[in-house]
């Protein structure tokens, strides 16, 4: 059968689920839930596999289906697009998503959500999250894509505030979708502009138009088209919770470890990356702009690598770790190396999936304890997560071998190396990855190894997870260490196979940049350095190595797991660069106590004083509308018609009943004529 | 016949003779057959058949006046007949109609039921005759005074009641200070013009210069007078103790009565004769009609009493029907025909409910009496809506018609503020009509009170205002024909 | 020496009668000298009208004198009437007593 | 020159009566006062040969209204009021009311003099005399003002019997 | 038959009320199910015109001529186009969800409680069919009575003054309005000699600029106070919240669109030199903003959960204006389709409050929370209204909302810009009241045990949800309906404007 023309059930199936759960849900007993649930997952994960290799099949490597018109306005269609870039997409996100769908039917199994059937409730929104994150990735146009940019985002906020009885969960989600909103806002502004520019929104139409190389440099150097990116970029901060709109992510971590593992790592979050990487071809024209993206992806990596360092709750650690990640991408995608940028996405899906499942299975075997101050010699107890762990650890830390290494390796050399990157940016990547290998290894040795420091009652309890969860961790081990071998560096040779993904990608980013060596000057092959590409191999492999070893010195030989560390740096860290505090100060102190001191606040509990602060201006300047509306424009109204009344009095009690008033009046009303003819004429 | 009476004379002034005659008749047969108060009703025949014979003499004349054409002067110019007085008898007839029809009832409930009432009542239609058809000033001052003295006994018919003596009184000396002043201008008038002719005071305005002394002083006084019996600021102050006083339906009939007729004398005269000195009235009609809007609609915001209330939303109306004079456009005079059609019905209307409010020992005349009526009577509490809702100017009632004629002549003639002002007020205006609607359908009355005081003729009565209200609102096609025609010379 | 007494003379004398008059509606509280005070602003207009008619040598003015003072009549006797049944009821001839309708 | 002296004479009776209509205390004689005034307008009549309307106001008038005038005030004893105050409370505004009224009628008089362009007075028509003419006038042209007025005084008579004779039931 | 498919379905309800005038009034459920009845009836009878209606065809269609005031120049003339026609379909929609809603929560007055729905029915439904000034005016005012009463007597605590507020406020508008009417009317009648209220006819002037911004006032108040645009919204909040559950949603869904269908209708192809006229277009921009962020401002502070649905209106009819002055195609349709989603959406948010108010008798949000526990159903439909009101894509919201951005960017990149903001204030007070109604823990005990939708409560809630997912997800037949009309709109605007350009 024709797989290729089926590619809209590829979302349909999950959707179908989602109805089946929302619609019947509470009928169905659990096993039958976790039948359909991760079958329809796994349905679309087979039609997408049979769509992929036709899709090889055929010399010009895209394919649309167009169902029907949606908005006439924007010509845009429930049309879906099949292309190398979104042929990946859609493989890690069914993929991953059906082995973290087997994963949960396990680890929720026991989860009692709102009074009975919180896990129907559950499944199907994480359905439906699939189906919006494949309809994200398989649209043909941008205003489509856009539905599963929101949709997403909707899902997340469900399953973050999925325990409905957490309030903080219930503030997280909120946050979440809020901040979203924000980046929404620059996307949907920087579509109205392509549309402009372009007169079409279709992906397809929208590369050819770019690249028909009729825009001079009034477009493309700080021109429409500039602004035009950096508003999608702005979107893609959002989702991608970039600097500085980060915020939400680590709070979405309230969620459900299926749940963070899915969204906040493999899937949603680098929908920003797949929509940088789809606009290329608008990117690759606006140098300024792809200079800002990879700084911020560069600042960004830096930035939350350097949180993660001292995050003593293991999911916090994992969640700036995805931030820095995403900024890893960022910067790939900002230096023109597109198809980096997606391979970086690609090989992270793997660990950082398996990362936070495996933390769940941690969490899951210390009954919900999530401080790993509180953690210790978990080695032997769970042996198959700490396996499964290490290898992602490994990869993650950037050990050869492993597809961490291919894919940050590749970004480092093209950072360095591309007309559009820059030797700072390099630097800033280094250090990232020096650190990303330190908390890493810190949050492995303060976890499994050293002597248990949880309490008796915790100790006794610990237990390996049951099959559903481990064996998708294993899947996932394995898929940490061969995932990378499609992208190697082409100084190992060169071949169909060790380039694979890159040839793969070839026809959607390539052509990208010729347009940008055409309309720009940059983006110019570079020349091939073997020698200095070694050299920069080698010195991340030591980054690397050294990041391990000096997590094991201080938190296995120092035994440093409870104690500050860094000197004045420590607290620092642990607030987040007290970024929180300052969007408090900003938004908060700055506007009602007049600016409190920065450091007086030490308590991590203020979170987020960025949306909260946003909130509470916004509050501000709502509780001053509803005074103005009370008090000025419905105080106007209800005056006229209180004077009214009140002028009535006078005109009443002018009819005294007396009757020489009366005469009086007329009287006055004759003189008042008369007086007229005197004057008036 | 002679040539002091001639055919036409007579064909002219047949309805006046009828009227009297009735009115005389009526008097007669109460002082002989009725001794008992019962059955004095059935003197509401003679009204019933007076206005029938009237009404046919009326459709001949009519019948003449559209196959001849133009109009018919008697008594060598002393009367009238034209289209244009025809409108207003036919208003008179369905006003004292009605006013008949809803009366007995009540003047039985208040122990005031004479005959004489009814024959005060036709004769009051007599003076109004010559207030439409005079165009002589002798005949239309002595008709004015007809209908006034009338009034004046008719207001104070329940010699029992302090309060209607006290409206009778207040009434009677205004009205005399008035006619004074109206009988002074009259008298300036004549000298000026050496006649007392309509006609020939037409010629005297238009050779004279409208700055001239005397004639502004006629002008005034006239006015003064004028402006009194249309209830308008600032003449307006007997108005609000007198339709309290009354009994109500006696009220209904100055309202409507005594106002149209009087209109019709003011129309007449600064259109006709004094129109040439346009430029000397005009303020003042506007400065009245201003003022009237102003205080009657202000005053009536917080009355409490439904008869002053409507007593204040009649001085409102007439500010408004004002306007259209001071249009003055053909527009314009079409337009108080038609209001002054409309006013007659909703108002006939809304004081028919509230005769029927009058109970034993119970005036009916205060706002709370008006509670939970839709309760009690859904037909009088819908009708009562349809009168209100009118007399507030809202489609699909008649009221609408009234208003929009006078917002299109202030439009047509440049008056925009004029305009603007008048469209603010009816939301004023709605503010308190609404108040008695919210009475009749939202609120509830505290204590039970006795069943309405209700009759076949106040029924009939209130069909007739009902159905016309929104026959003018939906069809009022044939109505403005009639109203063109009356203005076409 | 005096003027030869024209017209205007009159009009003047019944100026003065008129106002006069209104000085008794607008002071006097006794009703019936209210009364009379009317009379007297109708006699001011026959005043007028007599005049007149001398002037223009017409009797049409004397005629119109005629009804004005039928009505002056027709006016008294209502208003004497009204007034006397007022007083059975109230007791007074004062007109600011007489204020039971108002506001 | 003598009829001068007669008009200055009545008009003086005329006003001075009209003062004192309005000024005295006692109702009677206010009412006396009036007749005067009256009898002073009545004799301005017969200055201008309007023999009918002179005899018209002695009888109608100085007969007929005044007594019914001095009946109603012999009827409701004015005793009390006489005592009373005698001018309204907000007798100042009603004066100054009244005198802007007066001037302004004066200056209209004045300045309307001039212009109150008044064909020069005829002279007295030769032969039928007043009464005569007024008939012959009044039943012509006046005819239906004439009719009214006795459906007026109807009215007047049965208003007034109806508002003064007491309640039977 | 077809020839008077119009009239009869103007009249269906009238007909209604006239036997119902005659069931006596103790036979309460008699009543209803005749109320219910004639209600659906005239559902029924306008299936044929949305049927038979000619998309292709971008004149009147159904057109019925027939003379009624010869001497005014005033005719029975009922037509529709693509927007009236949907406008009349919202209406008998929401007309008959409002009358089936109330069978239980009306307990007292039932006769004329439905008799008022059903002549305000008439009422809206000729609004938005007649081609004759005055007849709309008519219509126009015809409407006010019955709300006064659903509101007066049938409403909340406060309830006489929000009635008479929404009353006199809205009649004041009408009042100056109608001067603007008559003003056009006037000059009609000295340019050609004869008196005609047919707009048709009307739009053949050719007035002076100046006067043209006159009269564009006159109608702006008349129409503004009604929509309502932003100064002139008070009376809105306090109406809808003190009506009852299905006078707020016919107010919503309905009532408030007569006002931005007059400024289609009338405003702009009456007057396309004053409604393009820059500094007034500015002005109306300007205000529709203000309204868009203003309404979400003070509806994040509202402590009162109906009270804050009504001043969501007001952001959302910010949109709707802001799309009609944006002047094109994208702008007008979008505006049109965001009014029908207005009524759905913000007719489900009211039933949605009407469904507790009913069990817990008070609006208050901090009585509530944690309501998905004890109503889960009930929680679910709410999302669902939420979201569409939110403009969730694949909601219908979301396609009127971005449509509208769509052509005020063309008109104005700095509306957009404005209004985008208004789009995501909109996601923050509906999901606060989200979160403080239905999430968190069951806080007041009163709400513990309280039932779950009843199956009448599904039958008014599953067409809506049905309704907006269809809109949200195949939005084009909509767009192919308004296609011709608006084109003929825009053009007329335009091409005005461009001429006076080249005068210039």
């Amino acid at each position: 059968m024709n797989f290729l023309d089926l590619i809209w059930l590829i979302p349909i199936m999950p959707l179908c689920g989602a109805a089946i759960m929302l619609l019947f849900g509470r009928k169905l007993s659990k096993a039958v839930v976790s039948i359909i649930c991760p079958g329809s997952v796994l349905a679309s994960f087979i039609l997408s596999l049979g769509a992929v290799i036709q899709l090889a099949g055929l010399k010009e490597r895209t394919h649309q289906v167009v169902l029907f018109t949606w908005l006439p306005q924007l010509h845009a269609d429930f049309g879906y697009l099949l292309d190398p870039l979104s042929s990946v997409m859609i493989l890690v996100v069914t993929g991953i998503g059906f082995l973290i769908h087997v994963y949960a039917t396990g680890y929720m199994a026991h989860e009692h959500g709102p009074r009975h059937g919180g896990y129907y409730r559950f499944f199907g929104y994480l359905n439906l999250f699939v189906f919006f994150m494949l309809t994200l990735v398989l649209a043909n146009n941008y205003p489509l894509l856009f539905v599963g940019w929101e949709g997403v985002g909707l899902c997340s906020y469900l399953l973050i505030g999925f325990y409905f009885n957490k309030k903080s969960a219930g503030d997280a989600g909120k946050k979440a979708f809020i901040v979203n909103r924000i980046g929404d806002a620059g996307f949907i502004l920087g579509m109205f502009f392509l549309f402009q520019v372009t007169g079409s929104l279709r992906f397809t139409e929208v590369t050819d138009a770019l690249r028909s190389a009729r825009f001079g440099p009034e477009e493309t150097t700080f021109g429409i088209l500039s602004l035009t990116a950096l508003l999608l970029f702005i979107g893609a901060t959002g989702k991608s919770a970039q600097l500085p709109l980060y915020v939400w992510l680590p709070d979405a971590m309230e969620g459900p470890t299926p749940v963070s593992a899915l969204i906040h790592a493999a899937t949603m979050v680098t929908a920003g990356v797949y929509m940088c990487a789809r606009s290329n071809a608008l990117f690759a024209l606006t140098p300024e702009t792809s200079h800002i993206v990879a700084a911020v992806g560069a600042a960004t990596a830096i930035f939350a690598a350097s949180i993660g360092l001292v995050q003593n709750d293991i999911k916090r650690v994992l969640a700036y770790s995805t931030v820095s990640q995403l900024g890893y991408m960022f910067l790939a995608v900002g230096v023109g190396a597109y198809w980096v940028g997606i391979f970086h996405l690609y090989t992270h899906a793997f660990f950082k999936a398996l990362l936070f499942l495996g933390a769940g299975s941690v969490i899951h075997a210390m009954s919900g304890q999530q401080d790993m101050r509180h953690m210790g010699g978990l080695r032997s107890k769970i042996p198959i997560t700490f396996g499964t762990m290490f290898i992602a650890s490994l990869a993650i830390a950037g050990i050869p071998g492993l597809a961490g290494f291919f894919s940050k390796d590749e970004i480092l050399w093209q950072t360095w190396s591309s007309p559009l990157g820059s030797k700072v940016l390099w630097v800033a990547g280094f250090l990232t990855a020096l650190m990303t290998a330190f908390y890493m290894w810190r949050l492995m040795f303060m976890t499994f190894f050293g002597e248990p420091r949880m309490d008796e009652k915790t100790k006794h309890h610990i237990h390996e997870s049951p099959k559903s969860m481990t064996v998708p961790l294993m899947v996932l081990a394995g898929g940490s260490v061969v995932a990378g071998w499609i992208g190697m560096p082409k100084v190992f040779g060169e071949n169909g196979f060790m380039q694979g993904l890159e040839h793969w990608l070839a026809p959607v980013f390539e052509s990208g940049r010729e347009v940008a060596h055409a309309a720009t000057g940059h983006g110019a092959p570079a020349h091939h350095d073997t020698t200095m590409e070694w050299v920069l191999m080698g010195l991340s492999i030591g980054a690397a190595l050294s990041g391990i070893f000096l997590a094991r010195h201080i938190y296995l030989r120092m035994k440093a797991a409870d104690r500050p560390t860094g000197g004045f740096l420590y607290p620092v860290l642990l607030n987040k660069w007290y970024v929180d505090e300052l969007y408090d100060f900003l938004f908060v102190n700055g506007l009602s106590k007049g600016g409190g001191t920065l450091m007086a606040k030490f308590d991590t509990n203020v979170i987020d004083g960025g949306v909260n602060g946003t909130a509470w201006l916004t509050r501000m300047v709502s509780r001053i509308s509803m005074w103005y509306d009370t008090w000025i424009v419905d105080g106007i109204v209800n005056l006229t018609a209180f004077s009214v009344r009140a002028l009535s009095f006078p005109v009443r009690f002018l009819q005294t009943g007396f009757l020489q008033s009366y005469a009086l009046v007329f009287v006055a009303g004759v003189l008042g004529i008369f007086g007229y003819f005197w004057w008036g004429r | 016949m002679s040539v002091y009476y001639t055919a036409t004379d007579h064909f002219v002034l047949l309805p006046a003779l009828l009227l009297a005659l009735f009115g005389c008749a009526t008097l007669l047969f109460d002082f002989w057959v009725f001794p008992d108060p019962k059955q004095r009703r059935w003197l509401l025949l003679f009204l019933v058949l007076g206005e029938v014979f009237a009404g046919a003499a009326y459709w001949r004349q009519y019948d003449f006046l559209s196959t001849h054409g133009g109009e018919l002067t008697a008594f060598n110019g002393a009367l009238i007949v034209d289209h244009y007085s025809l409108f207003f008898h036919w208003i008179f007839l369905a006003t004292t109609l009605i006013v008949g029809l809803m009366s007995y009832k009540y003047m039985e409930v208040s122990e005031e039921h004479h005959g004489e009432y009814y024959g005060l009542l036709m004769l009051a239609q007599t003076g109004m005759f010559f207030l439409a058809s005079g165009y002589e000033l002798v005949a239309i001052f002595i008709g004015l005074e007809t209908m006034a003295v009338t009034f004046y006994v008719l207001v104070g018919f329940l010699r029992s009641d302090k309060r209607s003596n006290e409206a009778a009184l207040k009434y009677l000396l205004l009205g005399g200070l008035s006619s004074g002043f109206l009988a002074y201008g009259f008298s300036l008038l004549y000298g000026l013009a050496g006649s007392t002719k309509l006609a020939d005071i037409g010629r005297m305005a238009a050779s004279r210069d409208a700055g001239d002394p005397i004639l502004l002083m006629a002008l005034g006084t006239t006015a003064v007078g004028l402006l009194f019996k249309i209830s308008a600021a600032p003449f307006h102050m007997w108005a609000p103790d007198a339709y309290e006083g009354a009994p109500t339906a006696v009220t209904a009939f100055l309202a409507v009565g005594s106002k149209a007729a009087s209109f019709a004398l003011l129309l007449r005269l600064m259109v006709g004769p004094l129109g040439p000195a346009r430029v000397s009235w005009e303020p003042i009609l506007v400065a009245a009609a201003v003022l009237s809007i102003i205080i009657g609609n202000l005053a009536a915001v917080t009355q409490t009493n439904t008869k002053r209330l409507l007593a204040y939303s009649g001085i409102n109306h007439a500010g408004y029907i004002l306007l259209g004079i001071v249009a003055g456009n053909p527009t314009g005079i079409k337009g108080v025909l038609i209001y002054l059609l409309v006013y007659t019905f909703m108002t006939l209307g809304a004081f028919s409910v509230l005769t029927a409010l009058t109970r034993k020992g119970l005036a009916g005349d205060d706002i709370n009496d008006l509670n939970g009526l839709m309760k009690k009577a859904p037909g009088y509490g819908i009708a009562m809506l349809i009168f209100l809702v009118s007399l507030a100017g809202i489609p699909p009632t008649g009221g609408f018609f009234g208003k929009y004629y006078i917002f299109l002549s202030l439009i047509e003639t440049g008056h925009y503020n004029l305009a603007i002002f008048a469209a603010l007020f009816v939301a004023v205006s709605v503010y308190y009509y609404f108040r008695l609607i919210r009475a009749v359908f939202v609120d509830t009355e505290e204590q039970e009170t006795p069943a309405l005081s209700t009759s076949f003729g106040l029924k009939v009565g209130l069909g007739i205002t009902g159905v016309m209200t929104l026959v003018l609102g939906m069809y009022p096609e044939p109505f403005l024909r009639l109203a063109q025609l009356s203005i076409s010379r | 020496m005096l003027s030869p007494i024209t017209t205007e003379h009159y009009l003047v004398l019944s100026a003065m009668l008129l106002l006069i008059g209104t000085v008794g509606v607008l002071l006097r509280r006794n009703v019936v000298v209210i009364m009379m005070s009317i009379e007297l602003i109708l006699n001011a207009v026959n005043l007028n009208l007599v005049a007149f008619s001398h002037h223009l040598q017409q009797v049409n003015g004397q005629i119109f004198a005629i009804f004005i003072i039928v009505v002056a009549v027709a006016e008294a006797a209502v208003g004497l009437g009204i007034l006397i049944a007022l007083f059975r009821n109230k007791e007074t001839v004062l007109v600011d007593e007489i204020d039971l309708l108002k506001w | 020159m003598i009829d001068i002296a007669f008009f200055y004479a009545f008009a003086a009776l005329t006003v001075i009566g009209a003062i004192l209509t309005v000024t005295l205390r006692n109702a009677i004689h206010c009412a006396i006062a009036l007749i005067a005034s009256l009898a002073g307008i009545a004799g301005l009549y017969l200055l201008q040969k309007a023999e009918f309307l002179f005899v018209v106001q002695i009888m109608l008038y100085i007969g007929g209204v005044m007594v019914l005038f001095l009946f109603v005030i012999m009827l409701v004893n004015l005793d009390g009021a006489a005592k009373e105050r005698q001018y309204h409370r907000h007798w100042l505004a009603a004066a100054a009311c009244l005198i802007g009224t007066g001037a302004v009628f004066a200056t209209f008089l004045h300045r309307g003099m001039g212009a109150l362009k008044l064909e020069a007075a005829l002279p007295a028509v030769p032969g039928a005399g007043n009464v005569e003419t007024l008939s012959m006038v009044l039943f012509r042209e006046y005819l239906v003002p004439f009719e009214v007025a006795s459906l007026l005084l109807l009215v007047a008579v049965v208003g007034g019997v109806m508002m003064a004779k007491k309640r039977i039931d | 038959m077809q020839g008077h498919l119009l009239s009869i379905i103007l009249f269906t309800p009238l007909l209604g009320v006239l036997v119902l005038m005659f069931l006596p009034r103790s036979q309460k459920t008699l009543v209803r199910l005749w109320a219910n009845i004639s209600a659906a009836a005239g559902l029924l009878v306008s299936i044929p015109l949305i049927v038979n209606f000619d998309r292709n065809n971008g004149g009147m269609q159904f057109v019925e001529r027939m003379e009624w005031i010869p001497s005014l120049g005033v005719q029975y003339l009922i037509g529709v186009d693509g927007i009236s026609v949907l406008m009349v379909m919202l209406t008998t929609v929401m007309g008959f969800l409002a009358i089936f809603s109330s069978w239980d929560s009306v307990k007292y007055r039932e006769k004329e409680y439905y008799a008022m729905f059903l002549i305000q029915q008439t009422g809206m439904i000729g609004v938005f069919i007649s081609m004759d000034f005055l007849l709309f005016y008519v219509f126009w005012e015809m409407v006010l009575v019955p709300m006064y009463f659903i509101i007066g007597v049938w409403g909340g605590p406060r309830k006489l003054y929000a009635a008479i507020k929404f009353f006199l406020y809205t009649l004041a508008g009408g009042v100056m309005m109608l001067l603007g009417i008559l003003t056009l009317y006037f000059v009609y009648f000295g340019q050609t000699g004869r008196y005609t209220f047919e707009i048709s006819e009307l739009m053949k002037l050719n007035m002076p600029l100046g006067l043209q911004q006159w009269v564009f006032w006159a109608f702006f108040l008349g129409f503004a106070v009604k929509v309502p645009m932003f100064p002139f919204h008070t009376w809105l909040p306090d109406a809808h919240t003190e009506a009852p559950t299905a006078g707020s949603v016919i107010l919503a869904a309905v009532l408030l669109k007569m006002g931005t269908y007059g400024f289609l209708r009338f405003s702009l192809p009456l007057l396309p030199k004053a409604s393009s006229d820059h500094t007034i277009v500015t002005v109306l921009a300007t205000l529709s903003i203000i309204g868009i962020l203003y309404g979400a401002f003070v509806s994040l502070m509202q402590k009162d959960w109906k009270k804050l649905v009504a001043y969501s209106s007001v952001s959302h009819l910010g949109f709707c204006t802001l799309g009609i002055f944006a002047l094109n195609q994208a702008g007008i349709a979008g505006s049109v389709i965001q009014q029908i989603n207005h009524g759905i959406s913000t007719g489900m948010l009211f039933l949605v409050v009407g469904v507790i108010y009913e069990r817990r008798h008070t609006r208050l949000i901090s009585e509530y929370g944690g309501l998905a526990h004890v109503m889960p159903n009930y929680a679910i439909v709410f999302a669902i209204a939420m979201l569409s009101s939110a403009g969730l894509p694949l909601l219908n919201g979301f396609v009127g909302e971005f449509t509208i951005l769509q052509g005020a960017f063309d008109a104005n990149k700095i509306w957009a810009a404005w209004a985008v903001l208004g789009i995501i204030f909109g996601a923050a007070y509906l999901l606060w009241l989200y979160q403080r109604t239905m999430l968190g823990e069951v806080t007041n005990e009163k709400n513990i045990g309280l039932p779950d939708l009843n199956w009448r409560e599904w039958a008014v809630f599953l067409p809506l949800i049905l309704w907006a997912i269809s809109i949200g997800v195949y939005p084009k037949p909509y767009f192919d309906i308004l296609e011709k009309p608006v084109q003929q709109i825009v053009h007329r605007v335009h091409q005005t404007a461009n001429t006076e350009a080249a005068i210039r």
